[in-house]
């Protein structure tokens, strides 16, 4: 796979994760369980799904209109705490992006944006058991590896395992922001929702844009 | 799952038919999922919107009528509904005098209806106003954390502004009331079963026959401790001690009580716990000047109840007396 | 057993206590079990008394109001009152112009009625007339059994004979009338779930995840037959369709449509039934004139619902228009 | 014993009904949860508990206060089908039995006015499944006993086995008042709860007035 992202290998790598997130639609929605609302699962399966018929129906010019697209179909889709968080990382992403083929230093800086968008809307610090504690590693490890030179597919690795380790580490934090916030001790010992489908948004990223396994 | 439904995921849209057929005094927007009042907008009025998740009827759809909402947006079963949906019912209930969001203290709603309050102010001159309702002493209050839910006192807050707004109050004294209700009132809930969200097939949480949950939302989210099963007089201890030990209720012109049904629970239990809600309030020197019995803000099936205690004065009073005509709260001329 | 309740022998007593505490405008008799109108005797009106085994609520004390019941005698759960309540009931709300029993078709009810109007009639001048309602077409009706039981048909008798009363019409007009909306109504129910009596414990039956019972009646007595869960628009089919096939209600000036909850089942499902029951409707040429939607006569904690439909004529809906203001019904000035 | 009942005796037997349907409570209100509404257990127990406290209270004087006594307090506390029915068949009990001793034809006839009391209120006939299946049969029984000149022990015995028997052909009944005849086809099957408590009306007047057991 060439060392930049065009629309056509960004709007791969929305499709395979709106495949991770049918696959693991029941999975997300049992950590909802819980310590939320049962609904993470059907929540981003029906807006990953109008995302992927938005794509079909009109196929976006270019990175930036792609990601435009995919946020803006999850904000009008989704509801609740992951269609406007979602949401507004794709559109961060987007203004970030531009509208020619994303290398591996730009998409690294495309996906911080969307990170601090999240935390702008959400407000959460990382720690408070969010997707931020995915996000925010998978971040850092994509800057590692730009700083250190790494190929795209490196990177992408390198920051989908940081993801998963992220999301992970929820598992023993104690909620402090979302609805698991109002279990307040009992929500520790799970395994946070939100960080866990952000994981496979990176894991994803692996599979399309790195054209290698996730592992 | 056991339930009245066709296609789970059809779950809100068929029953926004069901309401649309059963109340022609309503208009029903199927394409944006917004209950409108039928004669929205009011020229001159305050516009009243709320909305939220379904899985809690009547609120809010229910609420819609003269002297409440203006319009309602339902979301999916426990999940806020979109800006563009805010944003298609201010408009459509915009008669010249501003808009009030009424808004529950759920991170999505908070995000959704800020959204949506962006987009409105950006397109159009109509002037939004928020209030964010978060009554739930269960949760602990922080800077740091999501803060407490927003339950049984947004039905008390749609109804008071209701009766603001019907009288031709200006926006900022409505939601100043608003913001008066939320902040004088405080709830407590409890379940003894979970709930099964449709679109899941399972009950979100397994409660053994003796155990029951102590300090639940309305969105079958585990509540802050499981304890064995008691009767209903020590039920309703557990529930009014948090809510007296929050705010001073005693005294003035007494309180609102609201006791609400999550949905499974049926009147007879609710009136039975009323009675000892009520004991328990006498007990405590809390006199009653109102008082609201029914499953008005359900949790989908839950069988359960929650405790509002709301601190009234004269004003308060004459405005929750003040008529009122939706398919859920009815009363006066 | 789930239950908000302390003893379960003193569930009724209990939920009376909040029935008082909750309604100040209702006088309540604790000794003989009785919800009356705070008014009551209306002088020169007909009184209306009703009344039955308890697990129905709000049926009866939630019509107990004016423009409906003047007074509801409640039983045990499940188990007609006895006759002393009647008496007494009859004797608070007679006010010179004679008392209207409305009783619905169980052996039980109808023999401790009829001894209370035999008691009334050996003991004063008070002329009463009883109504039987026996709307209930899951059960075959015949000279040899008990015939059909009384079931949604009930409140809308207790509304429309009680707006009659409201009017100063006579005995016989009222009790005419009444007989002419039982005469004119049809209903048919069904439950998800079965209902577990207080002093039982336990669920009257097992009812299996994948199957409901078709033919319920309000006492969780089991259905007709036990078929297969189906979707909400084949389940309307399954009530709407028995219902068409006793009583031809096409024509004329349509039907009122009354979808009723049996307890453990939320309002949006009972709106999403609805939706499906006004489509089953509409295919077979019945026209809704009014509708009413919501868990009005349950059966303890049992999930499920009834479809009844009564023909319509001027005089009819005029009456059921008419004001009235109880607890459970409440509309107009 | 002696072969006239007088009050005392009376009174043993109306205890010991309270004994049984409070030993039989639960099956008694199982049988009605299959056909019925699951509180005939709940309602017999209810009725004849007031019935001993009433005794407790004010003993009567003779067998007719006593019948009658009992017939009140079943119709004032018990509600229901069984209420008004086993209240009459004490009334009618009452109003046959007079203030002496009662001999066995006296108590025979006194029975079978009880009988058809509850006829005359229920309108229930012979095989409609109710209390009158074993009701009938006892009162037949009772005054075929008498015809052959038994002992007042020997004809209960011979009536509570003839209850006995009534209550068993319930089982295969079709149902045609009470609540039972709603199931229609569904109620064959199932044994009558009415027939089952007056069939422990009939054991306990072995018990009590026959001086043995139930045989
Ligand atoms: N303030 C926040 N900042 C970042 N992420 C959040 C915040 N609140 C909730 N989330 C994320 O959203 C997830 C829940 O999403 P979802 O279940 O779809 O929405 P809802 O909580 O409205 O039901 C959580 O698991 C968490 O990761
Ligand atoms: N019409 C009748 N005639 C004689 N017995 C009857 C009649 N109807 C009902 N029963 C008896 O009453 C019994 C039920 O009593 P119970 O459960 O206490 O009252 P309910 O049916 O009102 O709940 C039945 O098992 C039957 O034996
Ligand atoms: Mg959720
Ligand atoms: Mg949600
Ligand atoms: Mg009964
Ligand atoms: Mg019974």
């Amino acid at each position: 796979m060439a060392e930049g992202l065009d629309v056509t290998a960004l709007g791969a790598w929305v499709r395979e994760f709106a495949r991770l997130i049918a696959d693991h639609q029941d999975e997300l929605t049992r950590l909802d369980a819980a310590i939320g609302d049962a609904d993470h699962g059907t929540n981003m399966h029906r807006g990953m799904s109008a995302v992927v018929a938005a794509l079909d129906g009109t196929p976006p010019a270019d990175p930036a209109a792609l990601l435009k697209q995919v946020g803006m179909t999850l904000i009008s889709k989704v509801g609740g705490a992951s269609g406007p968080l979602y949401g507004t990382l794709f559109l961060r992403m987007a203004g970030a992006a531009g509208t020619g083929e994303m290398d591996a230093a730009t998409y690294a800086r495309a996906l911080r944006a969307g990170l601090d968008g999240v935390v702008a809307r959400g407000k959460a610090e990382p720690g408070d058991k969010t997707m931020v504690d995915a996000l925010g590693p998978a971040c850092d490890a994509l800057d590692a590896g730009v700083a250190a030179d790494e190929s795209l597919a490196e990177a992408l690795r390198r920051s989908a395992a940081a993801a998963r380790q992220g999301r992970d580490t929820t598992v023993p934090m104690l909620a402090r922001k979302g609805r698991a916030s109002y279990l307040g001790e009992r929500s520790i010992g799970h395994q946070d929702p939100g960080a866990t489908s952000t994981a496979l948004l990176l894991d994803a990223a692996v599979t399309a844009l790195a054209g290698g396994d996730e592992g | 799952m056991k339930k009245l439904i066709n296609d789970p995921s059809d779950v809100v849209s068929d029953a926004l038919r069901g309401i649309a057929a059963a109340h022609p005094e309503l208009r029903v927007d199927h394409e944006n999922r917004i209950v409108f009042r039928g004669d929205a907008p009011v020229q001159g009025k305050v516009g009243l919107v709320s909305g939220g998740g379904s899985g809690h009827e009547p609120m809010h759809g229910g609420f819609v009528g003269a002297g409440m909402l203006d319009a309602a947006c339902a979301g999916e079963v426990f999940t806020s509904p979109v800006p563009d949906q805010m944003v298609a019912a201010s408009k459509g209930v915009d008669g010249g005098a501003g808009v009030l969001h009424i808004v529950k203290n759920y991170t999505g709603d908070v995000m959704n209806f800020e959204m949506a309050a962006e987009m409105v102010a950006a397109e159009s001159g109509t002037e939004v106003i928020s209030v964010v309702t978060d009554d739930d002493v269960a949760v602990q209050d922080s800077l740091y954390t999501a803060g407490r839910r927003g339950v049984g006192v947004t039905v008390l807050v749609e109804k008071i502004a209701g009766a603001a707004a019907e009288q031709g109050r200006p926006l900022t004294q409505v939601a100043d009331l608003a913001r008066k209700v939320n902040a004088q009132g405080r709830s407590m809930g409890m379940a003894l079963t979970s709930c099964t969200v449709p679109a899941a097939g399972k009950p979100t949480f397994d409660l053994p026959d003796d155990q029951m949950e102590i300090g639940v939302g309305i969105h079958g989210e585990p509540g802050r401790r499981r304890v064995p099963l008691a009767p209903a007089r020590e039920i309703a201890e557990m529930l009014v001690e948090p809510v007296l030990g929050d705010l001073d209720f005693t005294g003035g012109d007494g309180v609102l009580v609201f006791l609400n049904g999550l949905g499974g629970t049926p009147l007879l239990e609710l009136y039975l716990m009323f009675a000892d809600v009520a004991a328990a309030l006498e007990k405590s020197g809390v006199r009653i000047a109102r008082s609201l019995v029914g499953s008005y803000m359900t949790s989908l099936d839950m069988a359960g109840c929650s405790v509002t205690l709301l601190k009234v004065d004269d004003e308060l009073l004459g405005l929750w007396d003040a008529p009122v005509r939706t398919p859920g709260l009815r009363w006066g001329t």
